[in-house]
């Protein structure tokens, strides 16, 4: 049903989406838990300009985002490698546009982790970094885990930053949402539904268990 | 630099509706002999905003032909390279067997409640079926029920989901089905869709050059619907 | 003793809550923290921590500076080795009991450690909930994890706020003969929170009584307990707090004769001891005083006296403050029994005190 | 008294722990639930709350069933009509004091409410609190808003989990003279859980003491607390509970005279009573033997008692039950001073007990 | 330097952001909460189909959601008016697009109540809605403010779906995401860049009082 072309293109996703979320975790997690101790009007104003990538239609964003990133950017002009249409382009695309759904939720998850603990692991001798992961990181499993989906489910979906970003080359930027709309746009409906099916049914294969883990972490 | 690896597969970019078409003439292309060809898809509009940006793509195949002569003048195709490979056709269109009159009175009349049509302003099919209305003196009385779609793919999907009762579609797309009314070629700017090449690569040349020549292949674009060019014979009057 | 010190003054303003106390106390032994709900005994244990980023003052313990913030010195928590049991206990939900204990141990310099964790659940009796969750504790094993969890650190300076409020009789007493033995063992400045005079008396060396944020009164316990009740109402109890040493064990009536510098005490103690010294306390409410001996009542002890003080407390209560060789012997009665026994500052007694009353 | 009670059978268990109680009181007065930490009293106060949803058996309060699980039955929690005071204060942290009370107040019906909000939090001396958040309280602050809150709602079943651990002294007493007074003044029954035999013997008509999930003992205040000693180790103190009225005051020396069934007790109070019935309470370490009267002692109360029952404790400890009229005095004496005193079953003796020994 | 159609899509794109956080929140409050009490492998996958909408591609979704909710489809079929190619349509499409965004956060903000607090609560007479109401949602505020900004902004710039089943009616459907798309395709990047600074400059204007609010809360 599925061709080798979609089979590739839904690896680029599945690839695509898990280093999102691991780069989104790895810049999000520290950025989170600076806010959530952070006050202030300041704080609101970063917190709305993270939110802020979500406000612009995607194409729109992979245009500004292609204005930035491409041949002619100012990226470029100060002499980095110009990241359009490479998949490390798609992976900064990707993270800028799911920021927020990483972020929001971790600023929340670690706000509610109660002061006590942390002072309690301060005496024990745990310095800022290892309350960070010895009480922090446990204590906001449950918001890390919803951030991590939200962020891994919205790339995986994502097409207009990736398409406008990525160019669609087979094998590097290709992803499954672009085959999707591919087989669409040239009527060949049976395989975006079949592709369309396979999403759908590799994202329950890795979201069930993720939400049954989450649960089993809290009792 | 240079290396023993096979070259790339040369990739075109295709505007989105002439998708189907790309893909019988890659597929025809390839059964000829041809190099490996990909097509990339996408909107007239972003495919040529990611060509300037350094989109690594070796030729173009537009809906209009104002992108690739903007390209041209950009420099970044070589004006040699350019040509017209199809000239679409627009028709109204439903899947009602019995709603749209071989003359188009359907228009006229109350007997439908959505008009599907592309976005005029990005979709060369819009600004031709807003053309054609306008020119009939119909915009007046078909405005409230225009449903915009971001593409001529959209405004048939519209209609073809019967959400829209009818709707300015490509010939390419219908197929015969249903019932039409094929818009006179003169009542609007004609429909042309240029091609350009964008690097040297040669299957990229090879394959402009087979759509351009081979009647195979001018044979798969008259089936899907489209006018064909006279080319060489028929001067351009666009042209440098 | 040379001259380690904890000193430290501190203030604070929060709302109608003003903080300002100025300290400086031996840096070892039992340091109580008594006072009214509110007056502000968390809040010094917490800036003593480095938790109150607001407090102004200086701290500093045995020569290293703690806090200085008229120089913009603040030590930050996790570098001042303090073991805090905090009023509500503040355990890691996450893990378990051993986890909880473990993440102590694992952050403790090799040279400070002193009980391993396996160890130290067993003298706080908690081994048996090691691989419980902390949700899965009742209120008293939580307090008893989180006494184990301070302790682990090998503090050089121990934070405990109000850690045995909720235990039972047992497991009060077993818990407080393990702090004292810490006392005795390691000379670890304890800073003590409590509501209860009977572990002050059992653990203190010093006594520091707050009011609305400052420090009202402040001594050695036995000074401090013998006139506790004339700073409050007579629910505030005086207590005699007696250092005595085992002379002899009868092993037939389980009675230990106990001799301090005002003389000799018999205590009940069934088993010999395993310390020679020991410290007792009798509650000022349960001492009562005569003029001359009387011989056939059940009272063993009576100890020749001298009135101190008299204070009334009330139109019914006075506290009588007798010394007994060095120590004092407060002894609260009725108005009118001093009336009736005519006494006065310089009278020779006798006080009375019951074998069982002494603690 | 009509036979309005409390009947409950619970039976839950979980992991090591079951619980296993059948259960018959009274439904008015105060029932202590006494036991060592880990033995089940909160997860029984769960269980009457409806709180606990595994716990399987039956509850029936003056003939309202809220629990029947043979027959599919729990009334849920909120229709319990239950004041609870939680072991860990439960507060909103997102409202004020003001708005915690309130919120216990708007969903009270008319019928039950008894004070207001601003009436309720002046007995209960939060009044200046009332505009705080919940976390800018003290320990001891949120567990007398907790108590407030819970009063306030007119229960038909009081739950109290050491609601005054955290208290010092004078808070203690306060609050428990006004929950003697609730005792009075309403017919409410309450269950009360606490470590301290002094609360119980203040407030309690009826003491249950558990052990690892299951009643070991029960029985009226004055006996089980005349016994409680022999339960567990001498650090358990027994007390006695004497229900007395105030027949005279003496203005001038601040001490009241007090009948009961066996005799007369004189008794330290600054100001007259407000009430003449009182409970007074008796450390039995505080109570002394004689078997003579001395007359020139402090001690102001000597009463002519039997020796019901003697305890050996331990080697040094024995627990003399003496029968005071129809009261209990226990005493607590070395069994040095027992044999000494040549005290049996049925010997006639005088007990002391000094004036301010009566709490 | 807008034209009054750019202010109509503005006036449209608000109204739907608004409707439609108003309609998330009321669906997905009650169904946040019943999830976050339940437990099992049963919730799990329930939690995973929430997040289903976000792995397809918007336009694609939207193909999906107009052959379901358009004239032809099993809704019309039993009775229901046809939702294609109207705001209310629009409202229910970017309800089910921004559902996991709004939803997610809240069982997550749930899941952290203290059941102290809920348990006290029902001692104190309060009945499972009383609870709900007067408990979990102050106890969740931020939760619910993290909810409601990102539904608020994703749907601000949302657009696949919005196109596809709204069919860009002038003042009815046609939203301010359309709006910018079409400058940019027509390559009136100065347009593009005006109504694209607007709506960010009013998501700034809704936002930063809205974390300043989250904050104060808190404190
Ligand atoms: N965040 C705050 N904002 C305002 N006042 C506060 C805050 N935290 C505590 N307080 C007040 O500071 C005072 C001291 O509180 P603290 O917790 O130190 O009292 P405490 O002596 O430990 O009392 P307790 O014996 O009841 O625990 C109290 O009056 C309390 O109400
Ligand atoms: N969730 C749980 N899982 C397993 N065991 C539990 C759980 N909760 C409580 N227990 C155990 O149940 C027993 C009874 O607990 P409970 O809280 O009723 O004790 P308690 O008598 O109130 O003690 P304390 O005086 O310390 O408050 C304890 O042994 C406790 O460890
Ligand atoms: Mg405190
Ligand atoms: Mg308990």
């Amino acid at each position: 049903m599925l061709g080798a072309a979609d089979l590739q293109a839904l690896g680029v996703s599945l690839l695509l989406a898990a280093v999102t979320v691991i780069g989104l975790l790895a810049c999000g997690l520290p950025l989170a838990w600076w806010l959530a101790r952070r006050d202030g009007t300041g704080k609101a104003w970063l917190e709305a300009v993270i939110a802020l990538p979500l406000v612009l239609p995607p194409t729109v964003l992979g245009f500004y985002l292609l204005l930035l990133l491409g041949k002619t950017g100012p990226l470029a002009a100060v002499g980095l490698p110009p990241l359009a249409f490479s998949f490390g382009g798609l992976v900064v695309g990707s993270m800028i546009y799911s920021l927020p759904f990483v972020v929001q939720p971790l600023i929340t998850g670690f706000e509610n982790i109660d002061q006590r603990r942390l002072d309690a692991a301060a005496t024990l001798g745990a310095g800022p970094r290892d309350r960070f992961f010895s009480v922090a990181l446990p204590g906001a499993r449950s918001a890390i885990i919803t951030g991590a989906v939200l962020g891994f489910a919205h790339t995986l979906g994502e097409f207009g930053v990736v398409l406008m970003l990525g160019g669609s080359l087979p094998g590097e930027t290709r992803v499954a949402s672009i085959a999707i709309y591919q087989h669409v746009e040239s009527m060949d409906l049976a395989s975006a539904h079949a592709l369309s099916a396979v999403l759908v049914v590799i994202s329950l294969v890795l979201l069930v268990p993720t939400y049954i883990l989450r649960r089993r972490s809290r009792s | 630099a240079p290396n023993d690896a096979p070259a790339p597969p040369a990739r075109i970019a295709v505007a989105a509706n002439f998708a189907a078409t790309a893909s019988a003439l890659r597929d025809a292309h390839e059964s000829a002999g041809g190099g490996r060809i990909d097509v990339i898809l996408g909107s007239t509009g972003s495919l040529h905003a990611q060509i300037t940006a350094g989109a690594p793509f070796d030729a173009f195949l537009a809906a209009d032909t104002a992108r690739p002569d903007r390209l041209v003048a950009e420099h970044l195709a070589t004006a040699e390279s350019r040509f017209v490979y199809a000239i679409g056709r627009l028709v109204l269109w439903s899947p009602h067997i019995d709603l749209v009159d071989p003359a188009g009175d359907v228009l006229r009349g109350e007997g439908f409640t959505h008009l599907a049509i592309a976005d005029p302003k990005t979709a060369p099919y819009g600004a031709a079926a807003h053309a054609y209305l306008e020119g009939a003196g119909l915009l007046g009385t078909v405005a409230a029920r225009l449903v915009t779609g971001q593409s001529v793919a959209q405004a048939y999907q519209y209609t073809a989901s019967g959400n829209a009762d009818l709707g300015f579609v490509a010939v390419s797309q219908v197929a015969g089905r249903g019932s039409h009314f094929i818009i006179p070629d003169d009542s609007h700017a004609p429909l042309e869709q240029a091609a350009v090449l964008l690097t040297d690569h040669p299957d990229a040349q090879a394959f402009l050059h087979f759509i351009r020549h081979d009647p195979d292949a001018r044979a798969i674009i008259a089936a899907h619907g489209y006018g064909l060019p006279n080319d060489e014979t028929r001067p351009d009057a666009r042209r440098r | 003793m040379n001259a380690a010190r904890l000193t430290c003054e501190l203030r604070l303003s929060r709302g109608d809550f003003a903080l300002d106390l100025n300290l400086d106390l031996a840096a070892s032994g039992v340091t109580a923290l008594f006072g009214a709900s509110g007056c502000g005994k968390t809040t010094v244990l917490r800036s003593l921590a480095g938790l109150e980023p607001t407090v102004k003052g200086r701290v500093a313990l045995d020569g290293a500076t703690w806090l200085d913030t008229g120089n913009g010195l603040s030590v930050p928590t996790h570098q001042r080795a303090v073991g805090y049991v905090f009023q509500e206990s503040a355990l890691f939900p996450h893990t378990t009991v051993r986890g909880n204990l473990h993440f102590a141990w694992t952050r403790t310099p090799a040279a400070r450690r002193t009980l391993d964790v396996n160890a130290m659940a067993d003298r706080t009796a908690i081994s048996h909930l090691l691989d419980r969750r902390i949700d899965g504790l009742s209120g008293g094993e939580r307090q008893r994890v989180a006494i184990a969890r301070a302790l682990l650190t090998g503090p050089r300076l121990l934070l405990l706020d109000e850690p045995l409020a909720s235990l039972d009789a047992a497991g009060k007493a077993d818990l407080l003969a393990f702090l004292a033995e810490l006392r005795r063992e390691t000379d670890v400045p304890v800073v003590y929170v409590t509501h209860q005079v009977e572990e002050v008396a059992r653990l203190a060396d010093h006594v520091l009584l707050m009011d609305a944020g400052r420090l009202v009164d402040r001594g050695p316990v036995a000074e401090m307990l013998g006139r506790l009740s004339l700073h409050a109402s007579p629910e505030q109890r005086s207590l005699a707090v007696i250092d005595a040493t085992v002379s002899a064990h009868d092993p037939e009536y389980g009675i230990a004769r106990m001799d301090f510098d005002g003389g000799r005490l018999e205590v009940p103690l069934a088993t010999p001891p395993v310390t020679w010294e020991a410290r007792l306390c009798v509650d000022a409410a349960n001492v009562s005083i005569t003029r001359t001996r009387a011989e056939d009542s059940s009272i063993l002890n009576r100890l020749e006296a001298v009135v101190e003080a008299i204070d009334v407390l009330d139109r019914g209560h006075v506290l009588v403050r007798c010394r007994v060789g060095e120590t004092l012997v407060p002894a609260l009665i009725t108005r009118f029994s001093a009336d009736s026994l005519d006494l006065a500052v310089g009278s020779p007694c006798v006080v009375q005190i019951k074998a069982v009353a002494i603690t």
